[in-house]
Order: C-alpha cells, then structure tokens, then sequence
C-alpha cells in the first residue's frame, strides 16, 4: 500500500502527456474531444495514505472537468452549413453579399501576409508573423466589432488590423525596423501590437473598466495566444475584468503551438474553460469557420454588451506556417499534421460553401484575383518606397514633456554628428 | 487660503483631493484605498467623497494595478495608482518598464500615459521585510519614466500636482518615515518646475545631495557640522529622473566638495550617476572625489539592524570630513 | 433596444456587489451558497445588439458557473457530528486521543497567537499577523501531512509551524525585527514565511516538481490567501502544477479579508471552483471544522500522490482579528460580522463536541489549561532573552560563496565603527 | 581534449552538456528549450540527450520559471532557466529581485540557491522591440544576485561552468550579437574565478573598460588608436556584480584616464558605478574623468537606427580622444 511510487511519478515534469485534450481535439476540431478524462482516472488504484490514517481509503475520484470541449461550428470543414440550436440566430441576417465580402477580407489578408512573407525573404523586412490559417478566425471576430470597440492586438492580428481599417503598410514598418508600432491607435480604436506576451490583456481590461466608468456600452477584445493563456497578466486581467464587471472580451486564438511549444505545455484542458474558474462563460469555436466565429463573437459581444461582464473566446485554429519568419517548425511538429489542416483551410470552405449554393461567379473570383494581385504591387511598392527614419528619431517621443536627460545627450549627439562634418567637409578641401 | 501646516501624507491627500476636484479624469486606484484609506492613510476620505468610481480598490496584484492604469489613461483616465510599499511594486515591474515606460514611444508620440505610481519607501519605521526598500534607480535607469521624491509637505503637495498633470508616467516615491512631518503648504504659491533641485541650505565648504528622507537627515547633518564651523550647503535633488545636474553642478563648483547621499544601495544607485556625471562636467572644480553615503549591497536588514545600514547624521558628518581631508 | 445603459454600466468598476456569493455565503457557511447565480442573470433583459446585425437576439444565456458552492462540513457549529457520504472515511480511524490532540493543537496555537499579540503591544515584537479564527483550518490541514511532505506558508501559518515542529519563539524573530525569518526550513520542512503576496506558491510548485524528478511521492503545500488568489503567480503556479502533474495541493485560507478588501475584490465566484479552470479539482471546506479540513486535506493528499497532480481546496475561515497588529479593521468592517463569526469558533466548536460526546473531561481542560499558561510564560521569557544581532550581521549571508563587494564595504564599516572607538577611548583618556 | 574552436553559442551547449553529465541536478528550463533547442539553438540536442526530465520545455510564464526554478533549488536541484531574450524577463524580475536574490539571506544562510538565469541580451541584429536590451544594472543593483557576461567563446564555456557551480543565483548574459563568434576552447585549462575581470590587451594611454558585445569593439577601437599611435589598454570586466574594482583600478592608475563602454543607457548604467568609484579609489591618478560611452536615455530604438544608438568604433574613438584631450 505505502510502496513507492517511482514509475508513476518519474515522468510528472515532463509535461502530462497524456493530459491533453487540446492537442488531441487538435487533430480533429469537429469532434468531440473525450481525452480530458484520461490523466485524472489513469493512476486512481494507486493511492498512497496518509501516514496517520494507516486506514484511509483509496484516493478518491474527484470528478473531471465536467465539460467536454464544445466546438461551435456552422460551416463543416467541406463547406456544409450545419444547423446549430443555439448560433444559427447570430448568422441569420448574413447576406450573400457580406459572406462575399469575408471571403474577400480573408483572401486579401492572407496576400497581404503572403506578400510581407516574401518581402522579409527579400530583405526588405526583419521578421514576418505570418497569420496564415488564422483567417477566419481574425475576419469573423474583427467583422463582429462596432467601429466604437477597441481592439488589444497580439502582434499577428494583421487580419483584424484590416477589419479595422488600418492602412496595411503601416503595419509593415516595426517589422521593417523603421518604427516600434506605425499608426495612430486612436483613429481606428486598434492599439499597437503588443510583443511582450499577455501584457495587452490588462491594458484591454483597464480601457473596459473606463468604458463602464463612462458609462458607454462599448466592447474591447484583447487578442492573445494559447500560449499567452500561462502569463500571470492575462490571469490578472481575467480577475479584474470579473471583479469590475468590465466588458472585455477574451479572444484566444489557439493555434495550437507557441513557437515550438503545443497547447498541452500550457494547460490540461481546454483553453476555453478557463474562464469558469472566474466566474464568466467561455466558449470554444472553430476558429477556421469564419460564420462560427462571427456568430460566436456576435453573442458574446452581446452578453458583454448587456453588462453582465467579460467572456471568453477560444478560437480553436491552426498555425498553418512557422511561428515567424525566424522559426523551422520542422524542429519540433510533423508536416503531416499542418498537412491534416489545410484540408480544414478557412478560405477554401468559404469558398467551397460560396460556390455550392452558388454564392459567387467565377468573375467575383476572378476580379477578386485581380484585386489581390493589385493589393500585392501596391504593397511592395510601399515598403521599399518607405523611407528611414532620421537619427535623431531616437530622441523623438521617449517623453510626451520632454526630459532635460534626453536634451543633453540629443546636443551630445548632435555635436557628435557634427564632429564628422567637420572632417568630411576638411577632406572635401 | 493662506498656507497652512500639514503632515506630509495629509498633503498628499490634500494633492489627491484638489486634482480630482479639478479633473473628473483623475481616479485613485490600489489595494486597501477605500474604505481603509491606504495603510498609511494617504487616501482617507477620498473614496467617502469622491466615490467608488473614482477611488478603487483593487484585487491583490499589482501588474494588474498598473496594466489596467494603462488602460484606463488609454481611455483618457489620469490614475493615480498606489503601491502599498516599495518591496511590492516588483510584481507590477514589467508592466512598468516594458508598457508604462514605452508606449507613448512605440506610438510615436500619438498616445499618451499620465499614470502616476505612488510608492511609499524607505526605512526608518521598524518594519519587516519589502517594507523599508529604496528601490528608485531601478526605475530611474529606464528611459520613459519620470521618478521624483518629495522631501517635505510642501513640495508632497504641489510635486504630486505636477505629477498628475504630466503627460509623462511619474513614479512618485513618498519618504514614509517622514509622512508625519509637518510643514507649512501654501496652497496659493506658484511651485518652480518638477524636476528642479532646489538648495535648502546655504554653505560654502562641502555640498551635500540629497532627496526624499535623507534632506532631513542632511539638513540636521549641516546644521552639526555648523556647530563644529564647517559650512555645509544641502540640496534637496526632489528629481531623481532627470536629475537637474545644473544645480548639483553649481553646488560642487560652489564648495569643491560633493557627497551624495541616498538610503539605497551605493552600488549603482542614484549617487553613482550624480558622482560621475558631476566628475565628468566639474573636473577641474572637484577638490576631493564626490563621496556617495548609502545602504550597502546587502537585502535589507531587520529592523534592529536597519539604523546600521541606513545613513545616519554620523556617516553623512563622517564623509563631510572625509571630504574636507582631501 | 439601443438605449445607453449607463445605469448598468455606471457601477461597473466599482466590484460588482452582488457577485459576492463568497461574501455572502460567509453570513453562513453552513448554509449552500445561492448567490452565483445572480450576478450572472440580473441584467440578462438589456441585451444591445452588435451594430452590423440590426437583427441580433437578445443577449445570449450563457450559462452560470454550473457549481453551487458546497461547503465540507463534519462538525456543525454546536459540533455536532454530521454524516458526509464522502468524507466520513477519511476521518474513521480518529481516535479519542487524537481528538482531544487537535484540541490542544489549537488551544495552544491560540495562546501562542494571544501572547506574540501582547508582546507586540509591549513593544516586543513590531508586528504580529494574528491567526485568531483559522485555527481548525491550520490544525486540520496540518495534522494531515506526512512529515516527508514540504510545506510552503504565507505569514500566518503559525498553527501550521505548530503541527510541523518548529519552535513557536522561532517564528517570533522576524516581527521582533531581529531576522528576516529564523528557523531553518529543511529541518521540519517548513518554508520560511513569505510576505511577498502569491511567490510561495511557484516555490512550492518548483519543489513538487522536484520531487517528480525524484520519484518519491511526498506532497507539497502551497498555502495562501483569498486575496492572494489574485496574483499572477498564483495562476502561473495553478498552470506549472496542472502541466507538470505536480504533486502540490494549494491550500486556501478564505478568512474573507484581504486587509479592508472582501473576497468579492478578488472573485466573483467561490474561490475553489478557480482550479477547474486549470483543470484539476478544488473543494470547498468548512475551514472552522478541524475534522472536516483533516478529512478533505487528506483526500486531497492521497489524490496528488496517486499521481493526479495538483488540487485546491478552500478552506472557508473567518479572520476575527485585525490583519496585524497594525491594522484597524473598524475602519471597514462591521462588528456585527465578526460576532457572527465568534458563534462558529473553530476551538468552541471541538470543545462542545468532545463534551457532549463525553471524550473529554474537566481533568483534560484544566491540564491543558494549565499546559498554555507555562507555554505562555516561556514564550514570554524566551522573546524577551532573544539578543539583538550583531551589527556585523548585516553583511553576513548576502552571498553564499561571498561577494568581493560585500567584504569591501563591510571592511569600511569595521574602519567607521573603529573610528567611534578611538573617540571613545579619546575621550576615556 | 585538446582546444577546439567553438562559436559563443556552441561553447555555452557544450558547457551545459559538461555541467549536465559531472551533476545529475543541474536541470535546464524555459521556453522551446527542448525539442527546438531554444531560438538561438544554445540548448541544441540537449533533450535529446538528456530527455525531457532535464530539459524542460515549460509554460509560457517567465514568472513560473524563475519561481519553480526556485523551488526546484530547493528540492536540490541546479536550474539553468533561459529567459529568450532580454526585454522578456520582467515578468520575472519580482521573483529574481525578492525571492531568488534575498532567500540565502532570509535563511540565514541556511539554504542556497544555485540558479542560473541565462539571458541573451544586447542589440546589434536588426531586431524589434524587447529583442536588444541591456538591462544588467537592473540586477546588478540588487544585492543578492552575481552578474556576468562572457565575451567569447572560452569565458562562455568556463564562465557557465562557474556559474552552475556558484551557490549564489547567477544572472548569465550572453551577448547574442557575439553568438556566432568562434574562439579556441581550452577545456582543460583552469579557468581564473568568475568574477575577476581581465586585461584583454595591454596599452599606456587610454584604459578601456567594457564586457559582453562591447569587447570586440573596444579591441578593434584598440587597433585603430594604434594605428593613429594611440596605445589603449582594454580590460573585459566580465562581471557586473561584484565588479573586479583593483583591476579597474590597476588599468586606470596605470594609463591616468579610462573609459567605460556598454550598450546600456549611460543614465544609473554600470559605467556610473564604475566610474564613481574609480574616482574615488584613484583620485590623484586621473588625467581626465572617466567617460562613458554607452546608450542613450530612451527606448531602445527600432533596428534601423540602432547603429546610431549603439557604442561602436566611432563613438568608442571619440572617447579616447575627448579623454586624451584633458
Ligand atoms: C513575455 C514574453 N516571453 C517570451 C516571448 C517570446 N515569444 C514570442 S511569441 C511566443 C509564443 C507565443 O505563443 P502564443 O501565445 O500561442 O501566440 P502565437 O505566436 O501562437 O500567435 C514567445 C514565447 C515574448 N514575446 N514575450
Ligand atoms: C505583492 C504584495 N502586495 C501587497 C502586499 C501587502 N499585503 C500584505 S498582506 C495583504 C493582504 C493579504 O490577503 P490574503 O491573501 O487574503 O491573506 P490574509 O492576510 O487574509 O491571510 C496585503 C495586501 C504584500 N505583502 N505583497
Ligand atoms: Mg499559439
Ligand atoms: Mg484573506
């Protein structure tokens, strides 16, 4: 009875194997994942009592999390509408029309990312988070925004960016190493990204607590990974948000790896759950069904809306490239399983479901070829039409008040600089 | 009103008090700031009239204090946010240096984030760990922020004034052991600019460099080596980022003599930068090597050993005449 | 339907009052919670809807948090024995003996706690976090380890040092000012007092993962506060220990008060139900009960060392006294609770059961009567015997292997103290 | 096993895999640790080596890391935690600053810590923001914790070495920029103590102070005064905390004036404390005062201005000749 219990334990710091529904879903989003129960039944005959109960009982069997991971979905993976009870009411205003039209946000997102892709290859950027495979789950949430709502990005967001309507190119230029964050938050309610994982999820919930202080009945959704799920900042704004009644709305995108990490190294259950455990709802989508991502980002801005507080969505995707353009994925996941997913590809079940219920022509799609192919010219014109910043840019805006520190050392600089003139123009003499 | 005596925490909530009066925008935000008023009684009676909207008592963790403060200035809030000591500000560290400190950068100017952190610090109360720390040039050292630390009453009033109405963050370090001091605030008086250092003690043979609880501590040092026939002048530095150097540089040009002193450790605290900077622009002029007086470069002692580490009138007079022996 | 809801929105950041059901449920932990519910639905009616979808329904109906805060009770407040279908085997083979044993535990522990109070007012200690109230919730769960188990307190464990071994007038050190934490924690593995809110718990997760590496099947005991439910490190170390399996119960004290701040500061949902959303169990405990929190920490222990990884329980407790000896809780809170709360009195409530149940007699009281006063006396004399620490302290134990800076500046204060004693002998002459 | 020419990077590998095969407790940690061998590839192979119990891919939680790491410690273990890179370790800094630095102490001495947390660090390759910081006097100031950075590959492999075996918690910086530099490896040489600095090239006009990156470009400063018949002494300092003050203090008395160069704001950075107490230790011997040459007080700026911002040849020149100039 009181036997040690090496084998069981040998193994407990590498992360629980066994522990992870997420992953298992992972390989097939639709069904029903069943795993969760696995690791918290798998060792209960082997109870180990307490030295002074030398009659206790078996370890107990305390129940599993009761929920099985619920993935919302409207369009199968082949494009077939399905019917469901409860989401089916968000999508039915939905015309042809606007379904074209996330088609076309979708396409031109994923050139525009295609684009910047092959322009950090040519040199003209340092580093490209791709948003590849994340499509649906960007235009879906970003169309279901008020222009009033603002947005928390992570720094991949660059298809929300375009719901926004943020100037693409100006995300291109913290990349490029021109700027660290190009555009005006305030004229598209769309913050800068944000690099230090989870940070963004407390600054959401600070401008949702202002909303409620305004008395304003807008929304903000803070953006962030599965892997941001383990920072402590994005617990604390799940706390706060709670406790303040503030309306945030938690958007995880899961797109199953954090570089080189899968989703079971930073939970045991289902991301979406972890919203219980303060209090608020948390629903799981499919995250490469854009009209599921609509509709489930619709109720819950609604619930959010009505003031009853923060939800959570999780947005159940794929990352369907490298972390960025730094990473080799090839290091650590199998191609077979990014293989698995591009038969889940947000755009061609759009597409699918499009041109089965004869939704769209082939003109719309080949105007829309032609729209994207201009979009990818003008975009690369931009870039390498973007200029560098002066030198003394690094002196610009570190203080809204200005700080003598920094004017002391800008006239150092400047003196410096000059000390160079001096002596190109000497050996101009 | 004519100026009046105030405690120097009482002056801080009568700052507190006066800029929510001038400014909706501004809200009071922290653990135990309601009801309770603060553990040092800082914000008393502020919620009381100002409300739970605007004075807010927080959940127990302090990144989430100063990353929803963010939020809340995004949203055109002005928070004044309390840490409740200096030991506890560290949680709330990376939000600080990383967010609080850059953002108004990263947007190239576009947003900005007057968020003032009020931190309580220092020793000198008898407390137990993370209670009596001197963590400011940990704060200093990063580009973006603002630190300050008034000395007495008066400048608690109208710094934290100048505090709130800076579109720059401002960490503002409150010398606890001095909360209780009392001193005149005139209320009227147009205060110099916040990151001015200011003589308070006119003399001719050392100068000494001070801020927040050490001022006293220098002044009472200068007035015994008065006694002695050593004429010591005393800055009060109040600034800690930036540092007005034109003072401190006219002091030392004025005496030949510097010594810094700060409750910190001296091994890279706020005296290193002072002591080079001023070495540096006043080399010619220096007639001894700037002196620094400080805690050491060990944890914070327990209170029975904390008038060992802190800097005492003894060791300031002890580096004035080490000073002069040069 | 579009109508600005500032009235529901306008108390946003303040708490949401009535989202308190720990608060409220505090008026009566006996009593099954009802108050999760409420928050949740109040405002269900004024849903606004998302500004593209001119059709959108009415705020959805998320569900509330499924749980209703149960409470493990075994004595009821007049301690009578109540039957727990669960619990009961846990809690079979307690003999008289051991019963009148928890008795002492807290009789003592309280005197203790009475008598570091009153040294604090006599200008012995500088501060003192009083226990009063939370001595079933440390005795209980104390008593339930195995001396191979590693405890990891907050700064209120006192009952907890108790059952470990450690020296009462060890813990006294650190308020009395003459260290920073006195005993050695790897001789009754008992973790030295954090006062930074939430940090023991990574540290206790660290060490449990430890033990994993080591195939042993010691628990660890990460305890903590209601408030410090809150902190990042918290949630970090709930996702470490989920990851890893790690064998670490987290132990809450919910005495209610974090300083002047209720727990509805911290959640808006009872604080054990946080763990579902890390995927393991939690369970809510009657922390007045001492036998109740035995036989759920025990449950809770021969869970984690069956290998199931973490669990939380909640011990549902009162702080009757202040925060510390500098605290004045009038200053928020009303006096009519706490005496509520002296009807539950963990130590009564024993005592009244070992009556009725005739385990104990007059004999026993008046022993143990007389046991605390001489344990008072020789706290008492021990404090007051306690020497100051040498000045030269100060530089010791910075570093391990020593520090070339450490030796340089304590080499200056040797010359500056000398430098006194020449004066002194000066002046002696 | 005769000297081997390794990159930085690669000598760090082999060192942890040396220290991983003499000690069954030292145990490696952190983000994409494992089977990606981290995104600068340092613990390349090294899961595959020594499995997934010693090289532990973990949560996404700088906080988590440090703090299990710490109980880890505790348990008996000898963690090397990676932060990935510089500006992601203030999540972690409240456990680093109040926990891991102030245990040993707060034991009484009765526990040890033996934590190594390694941090690439520095700018210098064109990355964005939080990817080329220097925040070393952000630890250095915090007593408690000992501070190095390797210039090269063979203090890169002793120096960890030492760090794993120190008692103390070692904060590791690797100059990531220097990663793919290759130097011979001696591994059976014995290596001076870790926190000694080192005259890296000798000289008798100028000293140059400098670790980490800034060491390769104060030696190629070093050539080009030679070539204008400058002779410049260059000492890699190695350790931040303690710092190795009589050698500091040996090059400056020897060559009458010093500059101090690193990538970190001049502002509180390592350069202030070296430079205060040098004059204070070498008053009389000093020429000129010692000048600083390091970043500026602003965030660190976007990787297209980056070479303006950092300390390179020039402004390292520059230095040398304002110093002469006295
Ligand atoms: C605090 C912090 N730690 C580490 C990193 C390095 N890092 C950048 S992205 C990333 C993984 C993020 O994963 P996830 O949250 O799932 O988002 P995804 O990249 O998958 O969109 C890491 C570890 C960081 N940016 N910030
Ligand atoms: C990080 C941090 N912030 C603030 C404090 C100040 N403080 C000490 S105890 C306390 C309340 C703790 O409440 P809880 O966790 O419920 O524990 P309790 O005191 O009720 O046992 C606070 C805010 C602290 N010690 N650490
Ligand atoms: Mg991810
Ligand atoms: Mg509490």
């Amino acid at each position: 009875m009181t036997a040690k219990k090496a084998p069981a334990r040998a193994a407990a710091p590498a992360p629980a194997k066994s522990a992870g529904p997420a992953k298992s879903a992972a390989k097939a989003p639709g069904r029903r994942g069943s795993a969760a129960k696995t690791p918290a039944t798998a060792r209960r005959a082997k109870a180990t009592p307490a030295k002074k109960a030398p009659a206790a009982p078996a370890a107990p069997a305390f129940a599993a999390p009761a929920d099985e991971p619920e993935l919302v979905q409207l369009l199968t993976a082949e494009g077939v509408r399905v019917p469901h009870p409860e989401y089916d009411r968000w999508v039915e205003d939905i015309t042809a029309d606007e379904l074209r039209g996330f088609y076309r946000d979708m396409v031109l997102t994923r050139r525009f990312d295609a684009e910047a892709t092959s322009l950090q290859r040519q040199g003209e950027l340092g580093l490209w988070p791709s948003l590849l495979g994340q499509e649906a789950a960007q235009i879906g949430s970003g169309r279901a925004l008020r222009p009033d709502d603002y947005v928390f990005p992570t720094y991949r967001e660059h298809g929300v960016a375009w719901c926004r309507g943020v100037d693409p190119t100006l995300l291109l230029g913290m990349f490029r190493g021109v700027n660290n964050g190009g555009w005006d938050p305030t004229s598209n309610n769309f913050h800068l990204y944000t690099i230090v994982i989870g940070s963004q999820a407390l600054h959401a919930t600070g401008y949702a607590m202002g909303i409620g202080l305004d008395g304003a009945d807008s929304a903000v959704v803070a953006y962030f990974g599965d892997g941001a799920s383990s920072q402590g900042d994005v617990a604390e704004a799940f706390t706060f948000s709670a406790v303040y009644n503030a309306p945030t709305l938690f958007f995880c995108q899961n797109n199953q790896w954090a570089i080189s990490e899968p989703t079971e190294r930073q939970t045991r259950v289902p991301l979406y759950q972890r919203a219980r455990g303060y209090g608020f709802p948390g629903v799981r989508v499919d995250g490469n069904d854009v009209l599921a991502v609509l509709a489930v980002t619709r109720a819950a801005l609604a619930h959010i809306r009505s003031g009853q507080g923060p939800m959570l969505v999780e947005a159940f995707t794929y990352r369907m490239g490298a972390h960025t353009t730094s990473d080799d994925p090839t290091r650590y996941r199998a191609d077979d399983e990014r293989q698995a997913w591009e038969a889940k590809d947000p755009i061609e079940r759009l597409r699918a479901h499009l041109l089965a219920e004869g939704l769209a022509d082939e003109a719309f799609f080949a105007s829309l070829e032609e729209e994207s192919e201009a979009m990818g010219r003008s975009v690369r014109e931009a870039i390498r039409a973007m200029p560098d910043p002066d030198r003394l840019a690094i002196f610009e805006n570190a203080y809204a008040d200005g700080s003598s520190l920094v004017d002391e050392e800008r006239a150092q600089f400047e003196e410096y600089q000059a000390s160079f003139a001096d002596v190109s123009a000497g050996e101009g003499e | 009103m004519a100026a009046e005596k105030l405690a120097l925490a009482k002056a801080i909530t009568e700052s507190l008090r006066t800029a929510m009066e001038n400014d909706p925008k501004v809200i009071v935000m922290g653990e135990d700031v309601g009801k309770l008023g603060g553990v040092f009684r800082v914000t008393d009676g502020l919620q009381k009239d100002f409300g739970e909207r605007r004075v807010i008592d927080t959940p127990l963790a302090e990144s989430g204090i100063v990353g929803t403060a963010i939020g809340l200035a995004l949203r055109g809030y002005r928070p004044v946010v309390e840490i409740q000591f200096d030991g506890f500000v560290f949680p709330a560290y990376d939000q600080i240096v990383t967010q609080l400190a850059k953002m108004h950068a990263r947007a190239l100017g576009k947003i900005k984030l007057p968020v003032v952190v009020r931190i309580p610090y220092g020793g000198g109360i008898g407390a137990v760990e993370h209670h009596s720390e001197s963590p400011e040039a940990l704060f200093a050292h990063v580009a973006g922020l603002k630190v300050v630390s008034p000395s007495n009453a008066s400048d608690a009033y109208w710094m934290m004034q100048q505090a709130i109405q800076s579109d720059d963050p401002v960490i503002f370090f409150e010398p606890k052991r001095r909360y209780w001091d009392r001193a005149e605030v005139e209320r009227e008086a147009i205060p110099g600019p916040l990151h001015k250092a200011r003589v308070v003690r006119e003399g001719t043979d050392v100068s000494l460099v001070a801020y927040g609880p050490m001022v006293k501590t220098c002044l009472e040092a200068a007035e015994a080596a008065a006694a002695e026939g050593k004429s010591v002048e005393v800055v009060d530095l109040r600034s800690m980022s930036p540092i007005d150097f034109d003072t401190v540089q006219a002091t030392t040009e004025k005496t030949g003599r510097l010594v810094v002193v700060h409750e910190a450790p001296v091994f890279l605290g706020t005296g290193a930068e002072i002591a080079a900077r001023v070495t540096e622009r006043s080399f010619y002029h220096l007639e001894a090597p700037v002196l620094r007086v400080g805690g050491y470069h060990v944890p914070y002692p327990p209170a029975r050993l904390e008038d060992e580490y802190l800097p005492g009138l003894d060791r300031v007079l002890d580096a004035v005449d080490r000073s002069l022996a040069y």
